[in-house]
């Protein structure tokens, strides 16, 4: 009987959704299980990492890590996952886009730590003591990982070979890509296994956007009564899927929310953010230049907005702290 | 569009697969570019960029030789893509794609790179400049091997014409264009052509006879054999291009059989109505006409229409109908059913003209509230010798007129209303004094803001009526009431009034006052300008392409505008835009096809999600969403080009041709690779 | 880079007005700055903000955008969309901590030889008073942190000890 | 159902428009409409305080909008077409203007106030004739005035600049309320024209002028009687016959009252609840003699 | 003796502050835009007394004739009845030009000599920032004391009628809260204008 093939799962600056997404498969999970070896899985199993060092460089079929890359430890666990791994695939928004972890990048590493460390309203801390990187006490050593300046996604630190997309990725789609593993019905490197086509093409509501959508103002969905069958777009909010790639089966227009992103952009797009601040600027229909901001600050955050998942993968990837 | 050939069309060699072969030229245009740029250190940087193969300079690389160069070593080489550095592309960029198609390659398989007019001749600092050409000879040298082959476009042109609208603008322009032996439809939506000229009596400044300059013209209209008249119609769709536009008519039914009716009226007169008893559009409502009319005696085409609304036939099924038993040509048709005609033209001109603005909506003037107030038309209609009071000038009371205020700018000039000049109102108040006068014998006020009289002819006219002892008060009538203040002004209407010159308010007590109204949109003009994709100015009037240096055209390509429809005008401007307007759509369909630049844009079916972003941006409206498959297709005859949609398209699936995305992006990139 | 900083700035230029009032600068001989580096497109409307994106990221010191004046546009309106995303963009740009001054748009009619001379000197003098961006260095720069690791791994493995306990 | 609105009765309602207070509560209460007074109201400011400065006008005026902006039904209503106006413009101002309705809010605020902008202005003719509906009022009439002959006068404030429920110039509302009534109306051209306002204090030639002609013409268009709007034109309109037939030599004496009164007369009420003895015009035997008489026969 | 005037202008003679003074006021800011229509002088029902119609103020204002303008009577015939601003066609607010106008010159006591138009306003000010609501009785007595006391004798009939009627309100009327109302109408005294209104 042919060995079952080696699978892992890591995880890195994430919510633990991911995780959670994997759980998700539900019943599937036993056929999975089933079909392949699980060596390495923190969350789940009691794995060291001296058990995966141990192992023949190439000799886990395929990784997948989700969460972004903030630390040193995670930056040293990537490098050694994708030593040990065949394929490495980055699982869910965080991994493959920087996800929500990545917005940090707006802020400089000491401001954030400024304010978990002294001034975050929960914390008490009058010593302002901080995390060392290494301690010593009674001649023991303890080390703590480098936090890192900026947030990065896991192809800016190790080469990936796919991508799951989501925030989290759907069971069927990690199905549909543990099948492709498992068969080696493989797309070409570098893909993302969902489809190339925007979220639109699958929303349940893309019949009733209009043809003429003109922006007057830009509402906040917290704040709207909102029509639960039209097209987020012709409401005058902010709805992302036009942007981004579907395969989520539109989850969150399903549930009443518009689109954040998560699936990033297709493959033709560098730059989802840009791309879908071009469109809906583009689309207002104040003519005058006082008109025309007084629409747009309908949308009072534009990176938080544009780049709720993408900011790490997005063309400038971090604030540029001004003089 | 999408595939890449390996020739094209013309059997020149193409792209895909094949090695990329680059041949790079810098010309030293004497010493234009050589003085200031390094033109030798530009070709030495050249050669070693990846796919160059040849890396020239020259003196002249637009003369006869220079050319002949790059054809030499297409064949020579087997180049094939050429990157020329030298003057802008607006000069010579035409001359080498030229020289690139004779050597045998698809002609957009060349880039210029413009290192003279945004080089040497504007920087001082040679290693600058120098340095500056060889960046952007990198990003042409890089962004030319991403370049595909194209084709300019030529589409047939159809060689008919459409023309809707049957005032004096559409007439003109329908002569003209048949004259010239060109097909021409004609689409009024009244059941006579003539359109508002046809109510005038006199015209200024001439004051010659309206009627006498109209009907030969409306006469010829019917009789032209290159002209099919479509009256009492209007179009309802339209479809396609430049070139090739399909038309449909809806032909609404006059019951009466048009090619039987000989005009005879008989049947007018045997009406079971004895008496005219329904409001006259045509006379304003000054008249009454029966259910069975003709607008007027001389209508083209002389045909009587029965109007369903007031027919007792239509009404009640219970009449004997006397019109349809006199009629020895048995012309009457009470069968007859709508129709609807759909032809293909070349070219249209939109011709709709004007609508009088509603003076109930500046009650001020006391419009319908005092019977003595009456709107210019109106007026006009009376001093015509053929109109409802047969040229008579009786009040609604029946008296005679003594004294008669005229107040212009009414909808006019005011930001309430229309904030425009309606431009003729100056002039037609100081013609219809001057036949007020003629009528009656009456002093005549005008109330006018500014006189506006420019045009030949036309402040003569203005002093000939100063001659004529019209009394001129520069003030905008304030009100028109019938409260008096003393016994001259008993029974009379007042105008309250400054007379700014003076520098007094001024009551003024007259018989009659007449409202010159200003020019508005013609009634429908929003469904034409969504049928035939014309923009309009912020007044609903259609916007012209350029307004001075195309005043006719629209962006549209093949659709043109002319008279009133595009602002307020004249009759004299009218025609002479009317005979621009034929021109123009002349000079379009007798060269029989167009040609158009191939940096369309395309939308990949596979990759569109049916988001209709790009929708609305398209200027052209050359981008449609497909119902069937649910995604946006962009027609290629429509569009010119811009991009817009391009940068627009938020999951990147647009493209434009020789515009690309990872060409423009490779320029970016080599432009930056020395920082 | 040994030379001396000199501001780089990526100009996207439509066609029909800013890139013929270039032309028009050099048929007048006028100076200016040698900093631009021009991308032509037809339309200032296909100025796609990924492109601006992608220039700074490439290590532009600014960017500017030239088109035709408000209701001149050859095509309409395409200046209309490019102001429209131009406001947006200039904001987002300028969260991303990048100076305004960086990001241009300029109204050039092709008439306006000396206006465009004017605006690029003016824009080439702004960006220098305002020192390098060069985000393809910092790029390297924040990158360099990580590099440190690879080399901390290296010297750990010859102690043959955990980087981390 | 009943309706409730703030009420904001002004400063003349007080003194010489008491009749106006009277027939406006006596009409409305039996209309079934609830009118909630605003408390600790002040002065509106009227035209004279926009003279002297404009700002502290606009604060005086919003104070009372803050103070309606605590209550229950934002729309606020005036039976004075001055204060209408006033009030009118200080929460478009405020509204149009942001730097005026900034510096007004901060004032209100340091005073402890706070004026969110939800307050709308009504005219009480409009909620008479618009919200309960002249369907509602010809129920309720007992007595169809069919013999007056009513010279609809709106005064200049009523309409003007604000007015958005009728044409500005040569409104109908009144005429179509006289019609409920059973009355007719006559065709009066200077129904918006000024009748000198404030002007009757300070400059009464001029005042007395305008008046003149409104009266006049109302009796020369063929009415026997002047309905007005508001405390001040009533007033001016009103109490001022008999210097006015002094000062340009012409009998111009003609009935007049306020809308309210009429309603109510026709609402069969009596006149002393109305306040009509309050107006000097005011004949008892005037309803018999020249309304009711007539109307039999 | 000297019984002619210079009438000729002289661009000295005209202030250059004036019309941007009147503009900054909110609703005179369209003041440029008038054609002379002259729709103003004819609609205002007061113009039948005024030294010069509204239109030639409004022209004299943004040519900066101040001294004609606050010489003339037009502003203090305006009653406000708001005829010139509806029906304007530039939609200038020509009443509010007119509030304006007699704003700055009762602020720079440029009024005619006990113009009983200021006075009122001067005492209507006063009374109301005083209790806050306006007996007209009281208004009335004030503005004929300082302006015309004989006045007071021709007003006697009308009185004794008003008295009878009932609509006479001796007692003047006092709101509760004056403080509160102090406290709006002295704003601009604890912030004034040049420092920017706190947020
Ligand atoms: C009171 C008055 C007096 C004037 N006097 C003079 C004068 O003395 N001298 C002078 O030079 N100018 C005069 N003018 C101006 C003159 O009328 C215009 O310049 C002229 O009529 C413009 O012609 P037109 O063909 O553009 O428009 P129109 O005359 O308005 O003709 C438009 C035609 O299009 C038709 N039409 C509209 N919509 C549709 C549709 N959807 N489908 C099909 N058909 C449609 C209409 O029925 C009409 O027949 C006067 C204008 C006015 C108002
Ligand atoms: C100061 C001024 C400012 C203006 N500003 C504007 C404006 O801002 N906007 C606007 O719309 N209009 C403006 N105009 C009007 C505008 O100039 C004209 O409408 C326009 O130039 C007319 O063009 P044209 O071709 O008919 O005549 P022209 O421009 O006069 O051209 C006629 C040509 O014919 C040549 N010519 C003459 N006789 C002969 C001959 N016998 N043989 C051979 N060639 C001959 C002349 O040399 C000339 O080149 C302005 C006019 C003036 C005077
Ligand atoms: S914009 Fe959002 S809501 Fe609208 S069709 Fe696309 S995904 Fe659905
Ligand atoms: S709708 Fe958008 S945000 Fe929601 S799951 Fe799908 S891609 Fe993510
Ligand atoms: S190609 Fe241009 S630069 Fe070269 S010689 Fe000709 S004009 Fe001069
Ligand atoms: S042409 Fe004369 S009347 Fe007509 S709008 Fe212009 S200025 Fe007024
Ligand atoms: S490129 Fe321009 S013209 Fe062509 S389809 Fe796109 S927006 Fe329309
Ligand atoms: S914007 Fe793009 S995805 Fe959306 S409809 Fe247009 S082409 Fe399709
Ligand atoms: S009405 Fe208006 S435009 Fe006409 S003169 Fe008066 S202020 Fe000027
Ligand atoms: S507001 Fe004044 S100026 Fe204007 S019309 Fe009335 S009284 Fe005359």
């Amino acid at each position: 009987m042919p060995e079952k093939p080696k699978i892992a799962f890591y995880w890195c600056a994430s919510c633990g959704g991911c995780e959670e997404s994997v759980v998700d498969l539900a019943e599937n999970i036993l056929d999975v299980v089933a079909a392949v070896d699980i060596v390495f899985w923190p969350v789940a199993m009691d794995f060291k990492v001296s058990d995966v060092e141990a192992m023949p460089d190439g000799s886990i079929a395929a990784t997948m890590i989700n969460g972004a890359i903030r630390t040193s430890e995670q930056e040293e666990m990537a490098r050694l996952l994708r030593r040990k791994s065949k394929y490495l695939i980055a699982y869910g928004a965080c991994a493959q886009l920087g996800g929500l972890p990545a917005l940090a990048n707006q802020f400089p590493r000491e401001q954030i730590m400024k304010f978990v460390y002294e001034e975050s309203p929960t914390v008490d801390n009058p010593a302002r003591i901080r995390p060392q990187t290494k301690f010593a006490e009674d001649g023991r050593v303890a080390t703590l990982p480098e936090f890192r300046n900026v947030v990065r996604t896991l192809d800016q630190v190790v080469e990936v070979d796919y991508y799951l997309p989501g925030c989290a990725p759907t069971p069927k789609l990690l199905a549909k890509a543990v099948e492709a593993l498992l068969t080696g019905d493989l797309p070409p490197k570098g893909s993302v296994l969902a489809p190339d086509v925007a979220l639109c093409e699958e929303c349940p509501r893309k019949d009733s956007k209009p043809t003429e959508v003109a922006f007057k103002e830009f509402k906040r969905p917290h704040l709207t009564a909102l029509d639960p069958t039209l097209c987020f777009l012709a409401q005058g909010v902010v709805c992302m899927g036009v942007a981004t790639r579907g395969g989520c089966e539109a989850q969150c227009v399903r549930g009443h929310m518009p689109c954040t992103g998560c699936f990033g952009p297709t493959s033709r797009v560098r730059d989802q953010g840009a791309k879908v601040l071009s469109s809906l600027s583009a689309n207002v229909a104040a003519e005058d230049e006082h008109g025309i901001e007084k629409t747009l600050a309908g949308i009072p955050d534009p990176v938080g907005t544009f780049y709720r998942y993408g900011l790490a993968a997005s063309l400038l990837r971090r604030k540029v702290s001004l003089r | 569009m999408t595939g890449i050939p390996n020739t094209d069309g013309n059997g020149r060699r193409g792209a895909a697969g094949e090695e990329i072969r680059i041949g790079f030229y810098v010309c030293h245009c004497g010493m234009n570019i050589a003085s200031l740029v390094d033109v030798a250190a530009v070709a030495k940087e050249a050669a070693k960029l990846p796919h160059v193969i040849v890396s020239r300079e020259y003196k002249y690389m637009c003369s006869d030789p220079g050319q002949e160069f790059i054809m030499q070593d297409i064949r020579e080489n087997r180049l094939n893509r050429i990157v020329v550095a030298a003057c802008s592309p607006n000069l010579h960029e035409s001359t080498f794609r030229g020289a690139v198609a004779r050597g045998g390659i698809n002609p957009y398989f060349f880039q210029m790179v413009n290192i003279r007019e945004h080089g040497s001749w504007v920087h001082t600092d040679a290693a600058a400049a120098t340095a500056k050409a060889i960046d952007q000879v990198r990003a042409a040298v890089a962004r030319v091997a991403k370049h595909r082959p194209l084709e300019r476009r030529r589409m047939e042109v159809n060689q008919a014409v459409l023309i809707v609208g049957g005032g004096i603008a559409g007439i003109t322009a329908a002569l003209n264009l048949a004259d010239a032996g060109k097909k021409v439809y004609l689409v009024e939506r009244e059941p006579t052509i003539g359109g508002h000229m046809a109510k005038y009596d006199k015209t200024f400044p001439t004051l010659d006879c309206a009627a006498c300059i109209l009907t030969p013209k409306m006469s010829a209209v019917r009789e032209h054999p290159n002209i099919t008249l479509w009256t009492y119609s209007e179009v309802t769709k339209v479809d396609g291009h430049v070139g090739k536009f399909k038309v449909t008519v809806r032909r609404k039914p006059r019951y009466i059989d048009e090619e039987t009716c000989v005009g005879c009226l008989e049947c007018i007169s045997a009406c079971v109505f004895k008496t005219p008893k329904f409001e006259d559009e045509f006379n304003e409502g000054l008249g009454k006409r029966k259910p069975i009319y003709i607008p007027f005696p001389q209508a083209v085409p002389p045909l009587v229409t029965i109007d369903p609304e007031t027919c007792l036939k239509f009404k009640t099924g219970k009449c004997k109908s006397p019109c349809e038993t006199v009629c020895d040509r048995k012309a009457v048709d009470f069968s007859q059913t709508e129709k609807t005609e759909e032809i293909e033209v070349g070219a249209v001109i939109v011709a709709t003209g004007f609508k009088a603005f509603d003076v109930t909506r500046l009650p001020i003037y006391g419009y319908g509230l005092y019977d003595n107030v009456y709107t210019a038309l109106e007026v006009e209609r009376m001093v015509t010798s053929s109109g409802p009071t047969g040229g008579e000038i009786t009040l609604r009371d029946g008296r005679v007129p003594k004294s008669i205020g005229i107040i212009h700018c009414v909808g006019s000039r005011d930001k309430k209303t229309n904030r425009w000049c309606s431009r003729v109102c100056c002039m037609y108040s100081l013609k219809l004094a001057h036949l007020l006068r003629e009528h009656t014998g009456a002093d005549v006020y005008q109330f006018y803001i500014d006189m506006r009289c420019p045009g030949k002819g036309y402040d003569e006219f203005y002093e000939r009526m100063l001659d004529e002892g019209v009394q001129m008060i520069r003030g905008r009538a304030a009100e028109v009431t019938d409260w008096t203040m003393s016994p001259e002004e008993e029974g009379k209407l007042v105008v309250r009034v400054e007379d700014t010159l003076a520098a007094y308010v001024r009551r003024i007590p007259v018989d009659m006052v007449v409202l010159s109204t200003g020019m508005e949109p013609a009634v429908g003009a929003d469904e034409i300008r969504r049928m035939f994709n014309i923009s309009c100015s912020t007044e609903g009037f259609f916007l012209e392409k350029h307004p001075k240096l195309a005043p006719v055209e629209t962006a549209t390509a093949g659709v043109f505008i002319a008279g009133c429809c595009q602002g307020p005008k004249d009759i004299p401007d009218t025609v002479a835009q009317a005979g621009a307007a034929a021109a123009q759509a002349l000079a379009l369909i007798d060269k029989g096809y167009v040609e158009m630049e191939p940096n369309t844009s395309y939308i990949d079916p596979d990759d569109c999600s049916g988001c209709k972003s790009c929708i609305p941006l398209c200027p052209y409206h050359a981008i449609a969403f497909d119902e069937g498959s649910k995604k946006a297709v962009i027609n290629e005859a429509l569009c010119t080009g811009c991009g817009t949609c391009v940068a627009s398209c938020p999951s990147g699936s647009i493209s434009q041709n020789l515009f690309e995305d990872d060409q423009i992006f490779s320029e970016i990139e080599e432009v930056l690779s020395h920082v | 880079m040994s030379e001396a900083w000199e501001p780089r700035i990526v100009a996207f230029f439509c066609n029909w007005c800013t890139y013929t009032a270039a032309d028009l600068a050099g048929v007048s001989r006028l100076k200016y700055a040698p900093n631009l580096r021009t991308i032509r497109v037809m339309c200032s409307g296909r100025v796609d903000p990924q492109f601006v994106l992608e220039a700074f990221a490439r290590g532009a010191d600014g960017v500017l955008i030239g088109g035709c004046h408000p209701g001149d546009c050859h095509y309409i309106s395409g200046n209309y969309k490019c102001l429209r995303r131009f406001k947006m963009l200039r904001r987002l740009v300028r969260d991303m901590g990048i100076e305004e001054g960086r990001l241009r748009l300029e109204w050039i009619a092709a008439s306006e030889g000396e206006k465009l001379k004017n605006v690029v000197n003016e824009m080439v003098a702004h960006v220098r008073a305002l020192g390098p961006l060069r985000l393809n260095q910092k790029f390297a720069e924040w990158d360099e942190e990580m590099n440190q690791l690879e080399h901390a791994v290296g010297e750990a493995q010859k102690a043959k000890e955990p980087v981390h306990a | 159902m009943t309706k409730r609105y703030t009420y904001f009765p002004g400063c003349s309602i007080l003194g010489t428009g008491r009749a106006c207070e009277e027939s406006t509560r006596a009409v409305f209460a039996e209309l079934g409409v609830e009118l909630d007074d605003l408390e600790d109201w002040n002065c509106c400011g009227a035209t004279a305080y926009m003279s002297v400065d404009e700002h502290k006008a606009l604060a005086l005026a919003a104070r009372n909008l803050a103070l309606a902006d605590t209550k229950e039904c934002p729309e606020l209503t005036t039976p004075c077409s001055g204060c209408y106006l006033v009030l009118n413009k200080t929460q478009r101002y405020m509204e149009e203007y942001p730097r005026v309705g900034d510096k007004v809010k901060c004032a209100l605020k340091d005073a402890g106030l706070n004026y969110t902008g939800r307050v709308r202005v009504r005219h009480m003719l409009d909620i008479l004739v618009h919200d309960v509906g002249l369907d509602e009022v010809r129920k309720h009439v007992k007595r169809p005035l069919k013999n007056a002959k009513i010279a609809p006068y709106y005064g200049c404030q009523t309409v003007r600049p604000y007015l958005d429920f009728d044409h500005q110039h040569y409104p109908m509302t009144i005429d179509r309320l006289a019609e409920a009534l059973g009355a007719t109306p006559v065709h009066f051209p200077l129904k918006t024209r000024c009748c000198g306002g404030s002007q009757m204090g300070t400059l009464p030639n001029v005042a007395q002028r305008l008046c003149y002609a409104i009266l006049r013409e109302a009796r020369r268009q063929g009415a026997n009687l002047i309905l007005s709007v508001c405390p001040l034109c009533h007033f001016n309109l009103d109490s001022y016959q008999p210097d006015i037939r002094r000062r340009f030599g012409e009998d111009v004496s003609i009935t007049t009252m306020y809308y309210t009164q009429l309603v109510g007369l026709a609402f069969g009420m009596d006149p002393e609840t109305l306040g009509l003895h309050r107006n000097m015009t005011w004949d008892g035997s005037w309803l018999e003699r020249e309304v009711l008489a007539g109307a039999t026969a | 003796m000297d019984t002619t005037t210079r009438h000729i202008k002289y661009q000295a003679d005209c202030d250059p502050t004036f019309a941007p003074a009147i503009k900054a006021i909110p609703g005179c800011e369209k003041l440029d835009s008038c054609i002379q229509c002259g729709t103003c002088s004819g609609i205002c029902p007061l113009s039948i007394y005024m030294d010069m119609p509204p239109r030639r103020i409004m022209n004299l204002v943004r040519y900066g004739f101040k001294r004609e303008v606050m010489n003339s009577n037009t502003v203090w015939l305006c009653s406000a009845c708001y005829a010139c601003t509806v029906e304007c066609p530039r939609q200038i607010k020509v009443t509010d030009v007119m509030y304006a106008l007699k704003q700055m010159a009762i602020k720079e006591r440029l009024y005619p000599k006990r113009f009983p138009m200021v006075v009122l306003a001067n005492q209507f000010y006063k009374m109301v920032r005083h209790r806050g609501r306006m007996n007209e009785i009281h208004l009335v007595t004030r503005l004929y004391l300082l302006t015309n006391w004989f006045k007071l004798l021709e007003m006697a009939r009308l009185g004794i009628e008003l008295i009878r009627r009932g609509r006479f309100s001796v007692k003047p009327d006092n709101i509760e809260r004056r403080a509160e109302l102090h406290a709006i109408l002295d704003y601009e005294k604890r912030y004034p204008p040049t420092e920017a209104a706190p947020k």
